[in-house]
């Protein structure tokens, strides 16, 4: 029952921020026709432009996935962007070191040893704050810039390509993700997101892991009075999160970039809050949110090339949905109908 | 090394410090008044964002850079009230509500500049706020280095941090709004308005981060550029839980984080033959290690985060 | 089935699109610039005067893309391409380089140009600059003002300093040029180098400056994208000597921009347009120096005997008469 | 004159009427008892005088007048002043900033302490109640807290006081002096309204009596007029058996041994020193003592949820001192927590999950971390029929449950496991009468199946119809033990209270 009120408060979220978003562009002068048409066209219209938005939305998956395992184990882990540049910089490494191994067997062990490098890095946080209490959501953010630092004195002291930009050299064609669609960027990296969106709903939903998981994240009283050790379930949320936001930079560094950069992420990790919020913090949900912010930012991009409208504006729009989303009652109040009786227990 | 105690000992290091954490200190002294009433904001990096760009339209189209701070107060309250009605009225996540601001914060600044002076990158230049001596303590040695020549809202910044310890722990209002984040019932049943103290400290919060954002684009500089922020938000977020919700134990931490900033400026120029980037780790590791060394073990307000509905 | 009609739908929008926007002009550009957007009065906005000389003097249409991040290079230049109606589509920043590389190679016929890095293919020209010349001109220039003695913005200390946005190889040749052109001047001079560490934090980059006038260092180069905004404004704040980087930067800091290290992106631009007008769009590299008129300096504020001994050592360098270091430990030593 | 006149009081929350047309009045001057079980409405009702709550319809009379009250702060406006059940005081202030915040003696914004601290001592001596004016509410007795609460509504010059259950956390000794000071408030003038479940106290107490029962009121009555079995009546609806059938045990081995027990809490300074006891198969030991003396660490300590520095736990012969919870419910033990939604339950999880929790990892529930829902419905289903587990919709949460089926969940759960030793910690907190009933019977079936069973309550009726021996604990030792039927409430509630004396075997 209350899932449909979910989906629908999500929808009505979307709505409404596009509304405000319209306004905002008849404001700036321009059509508001003109704008949703290309937005649309930008993010559905060509074969191309459809899986343009599929590739924006592959790093968002892993990295709202990331926050979303967080969430459900009572951890909000801000270290995404930190533990994807450790993901993608491990796994250029070995995709360019172990060149010896066969293609799908050298993707498998670059990716994996990308979620190794994210899991570990997102570790640390996690060992703080289970052994001295130290609040996750600070440990993560200096996390993130150490992290990002880190990466790149490693890269320039011993993995630089000769050439005027910091980057790896490019990886061999064997080590990079097949193409999924021709001719598109689109890679099996999409198809990976999907298989880690099963597991981990599966690791949730169906494991005694993923079920002491989430007594820890609902209450850590009773996980503790249940004999779950709840500073190794710290840790272990931490290293799963922070493993599949390293996958986020491992698939990125093998499907688009086909080598490790500075600074190539435009702060995919703190998206993946967003994201993870839309979803809800459950794995398919994460899926859906990520779509929807991968079509609004290959729309943008549209909207900016056709129609010379900025593409902050789905940035704006995207913030909104947020907002909303975290503010179901709003709709309960413009629309009394949505407003279920609400089980409030009775009195004490 | 003493080369580099030297640095790090010099008057002009704490000098820059105390101008480095001035827009921090603002946030996380506004970030105090929101958690104090029981509201977490994770959204102060938007309202800093906000107020550095309100302060440089102000400036920009009345010619006043003061009418421009002005701006900036104004646009960090409507933030700041914009927010507290979606987490109090709205029963919005306060986290997710926060998160959503920031971005929509970086959207709005960023589309309005273009909206307004046609470019993404940076505004045109803008008169900026005068650097002010404070006669008398000017002539004062060492004190007077360090503190008689700011801008001034590097003044208000102290001002600031003591009035608001003032505010919350000699006054009514702050005993009223401290209440009203430990036990909103308790303050409740007292006949204490929850929502008038939460609304108001959310909006102040707002007020001081947005000055903040006006010390960056005014005080130190005289345009607005993208994201100038820069993540000072989480920064200053990280200084009030650091500062265990006190206004001035966030001013202290903002100080250490900046301090630490400025030392690691300095390090650079001295040729250490240390990577830029190892040195530039400096300030972050300090954090991690003092909040892990247990140094401070912090409580928050015990209502903090949650939704109080009054007569549920 | 859905999916399909979407596309078709797609397809059909688009076609009625392209038919009404025909160009009408003489010819038409794309330009993708460098993720810091328009508005950084250096890099991308010397792009784009460029870009607005061309069309005053040739009559062109253009359209312009400001991605946000380095993954959407690859889109706008395919989106651009598609539409196979540009008769050049130009690329600003090295960053683009694997990009513009993937691009050119899936439309053979578009002609691309790529400013500040090589792109090896058939159909891409590309423009690259010798930024350790440049720089050696500032520490030329920074070196004989330092040392000047009856200075108003000078002191007695002979400290000059260069900060960088970020310890990347282009800034490093610039500030190993930067070092070398001021022992060129006098080997005893001290030369201070740092990085900010972020391209678009202007208020970090003005403490870094502030940081290095309170060493006494008089005449300061900020080659740091919007960050060195900053530190213009700190050395006008501090009353000493800035030096700007890319555009003539005079106006951020009037009275105290001394230089400005010119990278004369808007006469590629504008040659790049030209030559592709003219059918004489040749692909390959294209190293512009001092020599080519890629790089120069501004008089600004120069005093004469720097202007013209500025005028000997470009006179030099494209001599050969100088070889300038092309890291900062060989510039150092 | 009516100092509170009800009239049709309705208050429904979701579909359910917490109040239902309730008429009711108050006569000025007089102790006036609500009585009535859990979730009878009493609560509901008086939070409606205090302005908490929103009536859905009728008429509100204070003092003759009709009132609207919006807040709190009209209901203090005509003098009404209301002691919560659960303390509404804030750990981090003190005394005075508690008493006095929302009034404060201020010049110009500011708070005059010096003032507020003098008005709050004077109030204290006017009505003996002793408090230290200038401590944190968090570091004082739970008495002092409630002489705190009730200082609040005098600073606020409350005509018409409602205390709400206040005797539920007080010693039979500090129940006394909190009667002494009602009568004295009484003399003063005042009015009260005094809530319980307690047919005792109504009957010392109150000059009247209404009985709410299921959102309705039942009556009104002297007490004078009336006696506790016609009450008990009134308030359940049917005979109530008072007392619980109790045959003669029969001890086997013994199964949980504690000698020389130590432990000392470095935060809070709290300790327990020199625990020793033990109990055998077939009994149940009954911990008395006034809450915070130091049950709960012992519960914690006895279930693995806090380390201790000295002594041993011996359960099932085997020294358990270094074993962790999961190894301790391995060997036997079984727990229901004193705070069931803090520790027992997660509000967000539906019955099977709650029921699963501690056995995730074990067969037939899980296959190397599979989880088999098959099993797990099964078993929920299963407790659901054996317990008499009431809920509304198929998927329903924890939180969504009544007190009492929130605890028959957590009974449950931990009854249907292999186990021979139950640690039952306020096992009937907050959970009505038919609950009650139940537990209790449970409780005594374990014993007689030769479990043996530690009992911790702060209800000394139940201690006393449950328990075979008692210990009494006060400031953490153990003060006396001995059978049950050696001590008389009299001496247990003195003992509590830390006043050694004979009966028992004292330590």
């Amino acid at each position: 029952m209350s899932k449909y009120k979910n989906i629908l408060n999500s929808i009505l979220a979307i709505i409404f921020a596009l509304f405000v978003g319209a306004v905002l562009i008849k404001i700036s002068g321009h059509s508001v026709k003109e704008a949703y048409y290309y937005l649309f066209y930008g993010a559905f219209g060509t074969s191309y432009n459809f899986a343009q938005t599929l590739l924006m939305t592959t790093p968002l998956i892993f990295t709202g996935l990331a926050v979303a395992i967080g969430f459900q184990s009572g951890l909000f882990n801000i270290g995404g962007e930190g533990q994807l540049y450790w993901g993608a910089f491990v796994t250029a490494i070995i995709a360019i070191k172990f060149t010896l191994l066969p293609g799908y067997l050298l993707i498998f062990i670059a990716l994996l040893g990308g979620a190794l490098a994210g899991g570990l890095w997102a570790a640390f946080p996690g060992y703080l704050k289970a052994k001295t209490g130290a609040h996750e959501v600070i440990t993560t953010i200096m996390f993130n810039y150490i992290g990002i630092l880190a990466t790149t004195f490693l890269l320039k002291r011993y993995f630089k390509a000769d050439g005027p930009v910091d980057q790896t050299v490019m990886l061999t064609k064997k080590a990079r993700l097949p193409e999924l669609i021709t001719n598109t960027r689109l890679t099996w990296a999409i198809i990976i997101g999907i298989i880690v969106v099963f597991l981990v709903d599966q690791l949730l939903k169906r494991t005694a892991i993923g079920f002491d998981l989430k007594v820890v994240g609902e209450n850590i009283f009773a996980a503790e009075y249940a004999g779950i050790k709840t500073g190794k379930y710290t840790i272990l949320a931490m290293i799963i999160s922070g493993a599949v936001a390293g996958l986020a930079g491992g698939t990125i560094v093998l499907g688009v970039l086909h080598r490790f950069i500075t600074n190539f992420s435009p702060g995919y990790g703190f998206t993946g809050i967003a994201v993870a919020v839309l979803g809800r913090n459950k794995p398919w949900g994460v899926l859906l949110a990520a779509f929807l912010f991968g079509a609004l930012e290959a729309g943008g991009m549209a909207m900016q090339l056709f129609a010379d409208i900025p593409s902050d504006l789905m940035e704006i729009v995207q913030g909104l949905v947020i907002l909303f989303v975290a503010a179901p009652a709003i709709f309960e109040i413009i629309f009394p109908v949505i407003k279920k009786n609400r089980g409030v227990e009775s009195n004490v | 090394m003493s080369e580099i105690i030297e640095v790090i000992f010099s008057i002009n290091t704490f000098t820059a410090a105390i101008r480095m954490a001035t827009p921090i200190a603002m946030a996380a002294i506004g970030g105090v008044f929101s958690e104090r009433s029981g509201i977490i904001n994770i959204g102060l990096e938007g309202m800093i964002l906000t107020g550095a760009f309100a302060a440089v339209v102000g400036s920009f189209f009345t010619g006043s850079p003061w009418l421009g701070l002005l701006a900036a107060i104004l646009a960090g309250s409507l933030l700041g009230l914009l927010f507290a009605f979606f987490t109090i009225k709205f029963k919005a996540d306060h986290v997710v509500a926060g998160v959503g601001l920031n971005i929509l914060a970086l959207g709005i600044t960023t589309w309005l500049m273009q909206v307004v002076w046609g470019q993404k990158g940076a505004s045109p230049e803008v008169n900026g706020l005068p650097e002010i001596t404070l006669p008398i303590l000017n002539k004062i040695p060492i004190l007077g280095d360090l503190l008689a020549f700011h801008s001034p809202i590097v003044y208000i910044m102290f001002v600031t941090v003591f009035l608001s310890w003032l505010l919350l722990f000699k006054t009514s209002l702050g005993l009223r709004i401290r209440m009203t984040g430990e036990h909103p019932e308790a303050a409740d049943t007292l006949g204490i308005n929850v929502y008038f103290m939460q609304y108001f400290s959310v909006t102040l919060s707002g007020a001081l981060a947005g000055m903040g954002g006006a010390y960056l684009s005014l005080g130190q500089l005289s345009w607005f550029s993208s994201n100038m922020s820069a993540g000072r938000g989480y920064m200053a977020l990280a200084a009030n839980i650091f500062g265990q919700w006190n206004p001035i134990g966030a001013f202290a931490a903002s100080f250490l984080f900046s301090f630490s900033d400025a030392v690691q400026m300095r390090l650079q120029g001295i040729n250490l033959n240390l990577a830029s980037e190892l040195i530039q780790m400096i300030p972050y590791l300090l954090t991690v290690i003092v909040l892990a060394g247990a140094v401070v073990k912090s409580k928050p307000p015990a209502a903090l985060g949650e939704h109080y509905e009054v007569g549920k | 089935m859905k999916k399909n009609t979407i596309i078709i739908l797609g397809i059909l929008l688009l076609t009625i699109f392209t038919m009404n926007s025909l160009a009408a002009a003489e010819g038409r550009v794309a330009i993708v610039f460098a993720t810091g957007g328009l508005g950084d009065k250096s890099f991308n906005d010397a792009a784009f005067a460029g870009i607005m000389a061309a069309k005053e003097k040739m009559d062109i249409e253009y359209d312009a893309a400001e991605p946000s991040s380095i993954t959407e290079y690859e889109t706008y230049l395919t989106q651009y391409s598609a539409l196979r109606r540009y008769d050049l589509i130009i690329s600003i920043g090295f960053d683009q380089a694997d990009a513009l590389n993937n691009v050119a190679q899936r439309f053979p016929d578009q002609k691309y140009a790529i400013i500040d890095t090589v792109v090896d293919q058939p159909n891409v020209a590309s423009y690259v600059y010798e930024e350790k010349e440049r720089g050696f001109l500032m520490g030329v220039a920074a070196a004989m003002l330092t040392t000047k003695a009856d200075d108003p913005l000078t002191n007695a200390e002979n400290k000059i300093g260069v900060i960088g946005g970020m310890k990347i190889p282009l800034i490093d040749a610039n500030i190993a040029g930067f070092i070398a052109g001021a022992k060129y001047i006098d080997p005893e001079i001290t030369v201070q180098h740092t990085y900010v560490g972020a391209w678009a934090d202007p208020a970090k980059g003005k403490e870094l400056a502030i940081s290095m006038i309170e060493d006494d260092i008089d005449v300061i180069w900020g080659a740091a994208g919007r960050s060195g905004l900053g530190i213009l404004k700190a050395a006008e704040e501090r009353n000493i000597y800035g030096i700007g980087a890319d555009s003539d930067q005079g106006h951020v800091a009037p009275g105290h921009i001394l230089t400005n290290g010119m990278k004369f992106v808007n006469n590629t631009v504008e040659l790049a347009i030209k030559q592709v007008l003219n059918d004489k769009f040749t692909a390959g590299v294209n190293v512009l120096g001092i020599e080519e008129g890629g790089l120069g300096y501004t008089e600004s504020l120069l005093p004469e005997n720097v202007v013209e001994k500025l005028e000997e050592v470009k006179n030099k360098i494209t001599t050969g008469k100088i070889e300038i270091p092309a890291t900062i430990d060989a510039a150092r030593k | 004159m009516k100092a509170i006149e009800l009239k049709k009081i309705t208050k429904k929350f979701g579909n359910t009427y917490a109040n239902n047309k309730i008429d009711f009045s108050v006569q000025q001057g007089e102790i006036h008892c609500l009585l009535g079980e859990n979730g009878a409405g009493k609560s509901t009702l008086v939070k409606i005088i205090f302005g908490l709550y929103q009536k859905d319809s009728g008429e509100i009379k204070i003092n003759d007048q009709i009132v609207k009250l919006k807040g709190p702060a009209d209901a203090i406006a005509r003098k009404v002043g209301m002691i919560h059940q659960h303390f509404m005081l804030v750990d981090s202030l003190t005394i005075t900033e508690n008493i006095i915040a929302g009034a404060e003696p201020s010049s110009k914004g500011f708070i005059n302490y010096r003032e507020a601290e003098r008005k709050v001592r004077d109030l204290s001596e006017q009505y003996n109640l002793q408090v230290k004016v200038d401590s944190l509410v968090g570091e004082i007795s739970v008495g002092e807290q409630q002489r705190v609460e009730i200082l609040k509504a005098l600073y606020r010059n409350a005509e018409i006081l409602i205390l709400d259950e206040p005797t539920a956390v007080l010693t039979p000794q500090e129940t006394k002096e909190l009667f002494n000071v009602l009568e004295q408030l009484k003399k003063s003038g005042k009015t009260i309204i005094f809530i319980t479940h307690k047919l005792k106290e109504t009957m010392q107490v109150a000059d009247r009596v209404s009985v709410l029962r299921d959102g309705k009121k039942v009556g009104t009555v002297e007490t004078s007029q009336t006696n506790p079995a016609e009450l008990a009546r009134m308030m359940v609806g049917r005979e109530v058996l008072l007392k619980v059938n109790r045959t003669q045990n029969n001890p086997g081995e013994k199964v949980l041994e504690i000698s020389n027990l130590n432990y000392k809490n470095k935060k809070s300074g709290l300790s327990l020193e020199d625990i020793n006891f033990s109990i055998q198969a077939g009994e149940i030991l009954g911990i008395a003592g006034v809450e915070g003396n130091g049950q709960l660490e012992l519960e914690e300590v006895i279930a693995g949820l806090r380390s201790f520095q000295q002594g041993n736990i011996e359960l099932n012969s085997k020294i358990i001192n270094n074993f962790s919870v999961k190894e301790r419910r391995k060997n036997g033990l079984a727990h229901i927590p004193s705070d069931r939604l803090k520790r027992g339950l997660i509000q967000n999880f539906n019955l099977a999950n709650n029921l699963v929790l501690g056995s995730e990892w074990d067969s037939p529930y899980a296959y190397y971390s599979i989880l088999n829902y098959n099993e797990i419905n099964k078993f929920k289903d299963e407790i659901v029929k054996e317990f008499d587990l009431r809920y509304t919709k198929n998927n329903s949460i924890a939180g969504e449950l009544s007190g009492g089926n929130q605890q028959k969940l957590i009974i449950g759960r931990e009854l249907s496991r292999e186990t021979n030793f139950i640690l039952a910690a306020q096992p009937t907190r907050g959970v009505d009468v038919g609950a009650i009933e139940y537990i209790h019977k449970l409780l005594i079936e374990m014993r007689n199946n030769g479990k043996a069973i530690l009992l911790i309550s702060a209800e000394l009726d139940e201690l006393r119809s449950l328990s075979d021996h008692l210990l009494v604990i006060y400031e953490g030792k153990i003060v006396a033990r001995g059978s049950t039927d050696k001590f008389t409430e009299e001496e247990l509630g003195l003992l509590m209270a830390g006043h050694y004396q004979q009966g028992g075997e004292n330590v």
